[in-house]
C-alpha cells in the first residue's frame, strides 16, 4: 500500500503528522497550544458541553419514561422516528436554529449523545425490582421518593453503561459537528486534512479522537465503579 | 370487636399465562383484626398467605371483596401498614443501618433521631457490629433480620410479617419471638403475622387463622386464651398446639 | 469488437452544475456512440473522497476539480489529466450591504475546501485590495456549498466563494449579488478537469480515447445548443429553469487546459503556504518544480482539435 | 422562486414532496418502485445487512468481553479507540477496503450498529446473577453451558436494548455511508435534494428514514417482548 | 471410617469492604464425612453454614485449609455435589419443568428420560399441576421446593442443603423430610444438611454438627444413635434434642 499515501499512511507517516502538528501553531484564539492539543480543546470542550446536555436530558426523559408507562408510549414513538435521522441531515437544521461554530456543534453532538442514554436509561428504570418497589411503598416512600431512592439508585447500573454509549457516539458526531461552519476542533481539523489530502495528519487526528476518548471512557468507568461498587459485593 | 381491619370475602385470580394456567390464589377470605390484636395466618405452602398480606398491604388487587382500615377502604399502600416480606426485598445498595433508616429517611427525620433509630433496631435484632455491611455480605439469617428491623424502625400501625423468622436458628428466633412481644406490648399495635411454625404462633397470637389448601379461604380459627408470657411446655398451649397441628395436616392430605 | 472493451466506471461530484458535459454524453447517447459501456458509480460529496475512490482503484474516470486532482497527483497517486471540463464558472457571491471587496474586511467567508481554486482566487482578489487571509474571517470547506446561500440569507456569513449553481442560487433568489466574478480575477481560471488513473491510461487506450472524444461531442454540443444543454442540466441536476439560466451565463465548457494556469495555480497554492497566509498544502518537497510537475500530469493526447 | 428555498418547508410541501418522490421514477434498476420507495429498499438492504452482521458481531464479542474479564481487558481499550473515531473519518478506509456502494455502506453501517450492541451484550453478560451461576455449576453445567443456559438469557434484556440502540445508529450512519460512491438509497436522496437545495424533498427522505426507523423499531421490540417474556412476570 | 469428604482445618476471611470491616467466617474448621453418612449442621444465624457448604461445593475457595472429596482436592464445583441454596436460586426464564430438568439437560439426556426425570421429582415435591409456572408465579414455599425437585433430579453424591425446607409449612416439612430420608435409604448419598431447627436435625441426621458463632468452628458433634424411622416423642430423641438445643443456646448467649 505504499502506492496509495493519500489513502493509508505508514505509522512512521503518522508518528511525523503527529509530531507537525503537536509543534504546529494551535487555531486563533489559542496561541498558547499547538494545533493538535488546541483543536483537541476546543472540541472536548464542545463535546463535554453537548454531552452533558444530554446526560441531564437523556436521564431526564428516560427516568421518566421508563418510570411510567403511558410517558413512554407518549416518547417512544417519536424519540424512534428523530432518531435514526442522520446528523448530516441536521448540520443545515442545525445553522438555522443556532447559528454557526460552537453551538450547533454542540447540539449535533447533543443529539448523537442523547439517545442512547435515553434508552438504556429507560431500560434501567423498566427493570427496577418490583419487590423493591413494594417495600418502599410499605415503608411510606411517596412516588418522589421511590423514584429517587429505588428506581434511579437501581437503574444506575444501566445508565451508566448509557452514558459511555453515549459519550462515545457524541465524539463519532464531532465531523458533522464542525462541518456547521467551525474553523476549529479535531473534526474540522480531520476534514482540513481530508480535504488537502494529506492522510497522515487527518489519520493524527482521527486517533487523537480515539485517544481523548478512551481517556474520558476511563473516567467515566472510574466514576461508574464508585458509584455502583454494590454491585461487584454480589 | 373493635374492628382495626376488616378483610371483607376476598378473592384473588392469578390470570393465566403462557402455558400456566390460572390460578386461583384466595376464595371468599374473610378477616377481621381488632384493635392492637396479634392475629397468626397458618396454612399450607401455595396457599395464599403472602398474596393475602400484600391484598392487605395495598400491593395486589383483590379480584373481589375488599379490605377496610379503621373503616376506610384500602386501595394503595401506605405506611401504616409495614410489611416484612417472605424474599427480605433489602436494597443491595444500602448498607445495614441505611437499610433500616429507610422509613424514618423517607419522613424526613433529622440524621440524629435516624441514627438513633436505626442503633436502636438493628442492635435489637442483633446486628450490631454489621451496621455497614451491604445485603450481598450478609447471611440468609443475617438479612432477615434487616427486613424485620426496617419495618419495625418505621412504627407501622399494623404489622404484616411474612415467615420473618424463617431462616433464624431457634435461638435467636426465640429471642425475636420475645422481642416481638415486647414491642407489641408496649405499643399495642395489630400484628399479623404468617408462620409456617405453629408452635411459633401459638406462643405469640391471641388468634391463630388456619387457611385452607388451594383457593386459601378461612379453615378455622383459633382464639389462644393463654396469658402471656405463655410457656411452651404447658398443657393448654401443647394441646392447642396439635389441635391446629392436625387442622394443618388434614389440609396438606387434602392436596 | 466492442465486447472485449471495458465497462467504464465514470465519477462526478454531486450537485456540480459544472459537470454538465458529463450529463449530456450520457443523455445524448455519446459514450454509446463511441462504442463504451460506461458505468457512473455515482457521485461524490467532495472531490477528495473522488480521489480518494480512484487512488484505490474503484474508478476509471473522473469529472473533478483540478484542485483535488493536482493534490492528489502531489501526494503521489500516479494519475492523469486527459481533458479540462470547464473554466470560469464561481463568484464572490457577498450579501446586498456589501458593495466592494473592502467592506469584507473582518466579515465571515465561507470558501470551498483549502487549496480549492475558489480558496486560492480568494486569497488573490483580497490581495489585490490590499486584505489577507488574515484580514477576514474564514470558513475554508466547513460550510458546504448548499448551506452557503442559507447562510448568507440569514446573515450568519457575509460572502461566500462557490463554483455554479450556488452562485445563481443566491442571485436568483435576491438574497445576495455578485460581488465579483471569478473571471475578473483569473480569466480562463482553470475549474474542473477529466482525470484517470495511470494505469488505465496505460491499459485502456482505446476506452480513454473513447471517452474523451464522447466529452468532448458533449461539450461542442452544450456550446451549439445552449437551449437544450439547459434542459439536460435541469434533468440531472434538479435544479430549477432560472438557476440554471443564471449559472450558465458564468461557466465556460471547454476541453482545453492552459498548462501555464494550472501552473500559476499550484505556485499559487505553494506561496501562499510558504508566506503563511494559510498552512501550507503543497510544498517545494513534494513539487520542486510546477512546470514539471504540471506537464507530467496533463496528457491531452485523446483530444481531437 | 424569487425566494431561496425553505429549510424548513411547510408541512404541506413536505406532503407535496412525498407524493411527487412516491411518484417519480425510481432510481436506475428498481424501475417497479417510485424513487422513495426504490431508495428506501436499497436502504434498506443495507441497513438489514449492516445491522445484522453487528448484531452478529457485536452480540459475539460482548459475549466475550463481558463473559471473561481478561477478553473484556484486551477488547476494551481497543474498542474504545476505535468507537469515537466519526463514521465520515471512515469513509475513505471504507472505500479503499471495500471498494464503492453496497459493502462500503454496509461496512459503516457495521461500525455504527457495533459498538452500542457490543457494549449493552457485555453490560448483560456482567449482570448475569452470580447465584444462577454457582446453582449451575453445581447442576453439572460446563462453561460452555453456563454461557449459553445461564449468561446469555439473563443478558437477553440488555442485548435486545443494545439492538435496539444499534438499529437506530445503523439507520443514522446512512448518509455517511451512502456518500462514498452510491447512486441510490435514502441518503444518496438526502444529500441529493441537499445539494439542490429542495427542503421539502430533503425533509421527506428524512422523515421516511425516521419511519422506517420506527417500524424496524417496533418489530425489535415484538420479538423482545417474546423473548424476554419472563421479566414481566416479576 | 471410610471418608467420603474430609474438611480439613479450614479458615475463611472476607476481605474488609467500604466501611465493613473484614469478617472472619469460618476458623479452623474440621469435619469428616463418611460413605452415605447423613449430617446435619446447626448454628447461630451468621455462624458461617452457608460459607462452609459453598467452600465445600467448590464455589468459595478457603483462605486456609482444604476440603478432599474420596482423597482428591476439591478445587472447583461439580454435579457429584449438588446443592440447595438458601435463596432458591431458580432460572426465571424457566418454568418449574424447565428448572428441573436443567441437570439432565446439561449431560445431554434425551427429551422424554429428561421428562421422565423432572415429572417424577415434580410430583415428589408435590408441585403437580404447577408444572408450567415460572418463578415469579411461585410461593416461597413453592420455589424451596422446585429448588429441592432440581438438585435431588441431578443425583448428586452428596447433597448440600442450605435449610432446605426452611419456607414451608410443617406438614410439607415432615412429608418432605421423609421423602430425604427414604431417597437417601435407597441410594446412600452422603447429605450435609443444614437446618435451624433442631428437631429436624435430631429426626434426619446420623450426626449433628453444632458450630460455635462468630467465626464457625464445630464447637461438638453428637452421634445420633436411633434408629430410623424415628420417633420424634421418643425419649432418647428428645433428649438429644435438649442437649443440642442447650449447646447453641450457649451459643447465641454468647453473642
Ligand atoms: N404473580 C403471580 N402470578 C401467578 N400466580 C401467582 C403469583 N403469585 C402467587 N401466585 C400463585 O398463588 C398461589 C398462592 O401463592 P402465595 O405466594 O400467596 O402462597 P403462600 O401461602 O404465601 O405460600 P408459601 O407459604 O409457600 O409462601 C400459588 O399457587 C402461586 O402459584
Ligand atoms: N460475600 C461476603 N462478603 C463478606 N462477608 C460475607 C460474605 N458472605 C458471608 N459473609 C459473612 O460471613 C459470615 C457467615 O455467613 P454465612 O452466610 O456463612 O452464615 P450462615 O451460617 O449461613 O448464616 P444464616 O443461618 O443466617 O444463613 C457472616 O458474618 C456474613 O456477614
Ligand atoms: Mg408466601
Ligand atoms: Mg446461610
Amino acid at each position: 500500500m505504499a502506492d496509495l499515501p493519500q489513502l493509508f499512511p505508514t505509522p512512521v507517516a503518522v508518528v511525523v503528522a503527529f509530531k507537525d502538528l503537536l509543534i504546529a501553531e494551535g487555531p486563533a484564539g489559542l496561541p498558547w497550544a499547538g494545533e493538535l492539543i488546541g483543536n483537541m480543546l476546543v472540541s472536548l470542550w464542545r463535546v463535554i458541553v453537548g454531552f452533558c446536555l444530554a446526560a441531564v436530558t437523556g436521564v431526564l426523559l428516560g427516568v421518566i419514561a421508563g418510570w411510567w408507562p403511558r410517558a413512554r408510549d407518549l416518547v417512544e414513538p417519536v424519540v424512534e422516528i428523530i432518531r435514526p435521522i442522520p446528523p448530516l441531515a441536521w448540520v443545515p437544521l442545525a445553522m438555522l436554529w443556532f447559528g454557526l461554530g460552537f453551538r450547533p456543534a454542540v447540539f449535533l453532538i447533543w443529539l448523537g449523545a442523547f439517545f442512547p442514554i435515553l434508552s438504556n436509561t429507560v431500560l434501567g428504570m423498566e427493570s427496577t425490582p418490583k419487590n423493591l418497589i413494594e417495600v418502599s411503598k410499605t415503608l411510606g416512600a411517596n412516588s418522589r421518593q421511590i423514584l429517587f431512592k429505588v428506581g434511579i439508585p437501581s437503574a444506575l447500573p444501566s445508565i451508566m453503561a448509557g452514558l459511555r454509549i453515549g459519550l462515545g457516539i457524541g465524539w463519532m458526531c464531532l465531523v458533522a459537528a464542525e462541518l456547521t461552519g467551525s474553523n476549529t476542533g479535531l473534526g474540522y481539523l480531520i476534514m482540513y486534512y481530508y480535504s488537502t489530502m494529506e492522510a497522515a495528519k487527518m489519520v493524527a487526528g482521527m486517533l487523537t479522537i480515539g485517544l481523548v476518548g478512551v481517556l474520558a471512557f476511563i473516567g467515566l468507568k472510574k466514576l461508574e465503579d464508585r458509584l455502583v461498587f454494590w454491585r461487584e459485593l454480589e | 370487636m373493635n374492628s382495626k381491619l376488616i378483610v371483607d370475602n376476598i378473592s384473588k385470580v392469578f390470570p393465566a399465562r403462557k402455558m400456566a394456567t390460572a390460578t386461583q390464589a384466595l376464595k371468599n377470605f374473610s378477616l377481621e383484626v381488632g384493635n392492637g390484636e396479634f392475629v397468626c395466618i397458618v396454612g399450607p405452602s401455595g396457599c395464599g398467605k403472602t398474596t393475602l398480606l400484600k391484598i392487605i398491604a395495598g400491593l395486589e388487587t383483590a379480584s373481589q371483596g375488599s379490605v377496610r382500615l379503621n373503616g376506610n377502604k384500602v386501595e394503595a399502600p401506605g405506611p401504616e401498614r409495614g410489611m416484612v416480606f417472605q424474599d427480605f426485598a433489602l436494597y443491595p445498595w444500602r448498607d445495614v443501618v441505611g437499610n433500616v433508616e429507610f422509613g424514618p429517611e423517607m419522613r424526613y427525620l433529622p440524621r440524629s433521631e435516624r441514627s438513633e433509630i436505626s442503633q436502636k433496631y438493628v442492635s435489637l435484632v442483633g446486628m450490631e457490629g454489621n451496621e455497614h455491611k451491604y445485603p450481598a455480605q450478609l447471611s440468609g439469617g443475617m438479612k432477615q433480620r434487616v427486613a424485620i428491623a426496617r419495618a419495625l424502625a418505621n412504627k407501622p400501625d399494623i404489622l404484616l410479617m411474612d415467615e420473618p423468622f424463617g431462616s433464624l436458628d431457634a435461638q435467636t428466633r426465640f429471642v425475636m419471638q420475645n422481642e416481638l412481644l415486647r414491642i407489641w406490648n408496649e405499643d399495642r399495635k395489630a400484628v399479623i403475622f404468617v408462620t409456617h411454625n405453629v408452635e411459633e404462633a401459638v406462643y405469640l397470637a391471641e388468634r391463630v387463622v388456619v387457611m385452607t389448601a388451594g383457593p386459601g379461604a378461612v379453615k378455622g380459627i383459633y382464639p389462644i386464651a393463654l396469658s402471656y408470657p405463655r410457656s411452651r411446655a404447658d398443657h393448654g398451649f401443647i394441646s392447642l398446639r396439635e389441635k391446629i397441628t392436625d387442622s394443618i395436616t388434614e389440609e396438606v392430605k387434602l392436596i | 469488437s466492442p465486447s472485449d472493451i471495458a465497462k467504464v466506471r465514470i465519477g462526478y461530484l454531486l450537485g456540480d452544475l459544472h459537470h454538465l458535459p458529463l450529463f449530456v454524453a450520457i443523455e445524448k447517447g455519446f459514450f454509446q456512440e463511441e462504442g463504451i459501456d460506461v458505468e457512473v458509480v455515482g457521485p461524490f460529496d467532495a472531490g477528495p473522497a473522488e480521489m480518494d475512490a480512484m487512488a484505490a482503484g474503484h474508478l476509471d474516470i473522473g469529472y473533478v476539480g483540478a484542485s483535488p486532482a493536482i493534490m492528489s497527483a502531489a501526494r503521489g497517486v500516479p494519475l492523469a489529466i486527459i481533458s479540462g471540463v470547464n473554466q470560469e464558472g464561481s463568484a464572490l457571491v457577498a450579501d446586498k450591504g456589501i458593495t466592494s471587496i473592502g467592506d469584507l474586511r473582518s466579515k465571515k467567508i465561507a470558501t470551498p475546501a483549502p487549496g480549492s481554486i475558489q480558496h486560492i482566487m480568494t486569497g488573490m482578489v483580497l490581495s489585490e485590495n490590499n486584505l489577507s487571509f488574515k484580514d477576514v474571517e474564514l470558513f475554508p470547506g466547513t460550510i458546504k456549498a448548499p448551506d452557503m446561500p442559507l447562510n448568507l440569507q440569514s446573515g450568519r456569513i457575509s460572502a461566500y466563494f462557490i463554483w455554479e449553481p450556488f452562485v445563481a442560487m443566491s442571485v436568483v433568489s435576491g438574497s445576495g449579488h455578485v460581488l465579483v466574478n471569478s473571471k475578473d480575477i483569473w480569466p480562463g481560471h482553470p475549474c474542473c478537469v477529466v482525470v484517470t488513473r495511470d494505469e488505465f491510461l496505460k491499459n485502456n487506450d482505446r476506452e480513454v480515447k473513447a471517452v474523451v472524444s464522447a466529452h468532448q461531442k458533449a461539450v461542442k454540443f452544450i456550446v451549439d445548443n445552449p437551449a437544450e444543454s439547459k434542459r439536460i442540466g435541469q434533468k440531472y441536476t434538479g435544479l430549477g429553469a432560472d438557476v440554471i439560466d443564471s449559472a450558465f451565463s458564468r461557466v465556460k465548457y471547454v476541453t482545453g487546459i492552459n498548462n501555464n494556469d494550472l501552473v500559476k495555480f499550484v505556485n499559487g497554492i505553494i506561496e501562499l503556504g510558504e508566506n503563511g497566509s494559510i498552512k501550507p498544502i503543497i510544498t517545494r518537497k513534494e513539487v520542486p518544480e510546477a512546470d514539471d510537475f504540471i506537464n507530467g500530469i496533463i496528457d491531452l493526447k485523446y483530444l481531437s482539435r
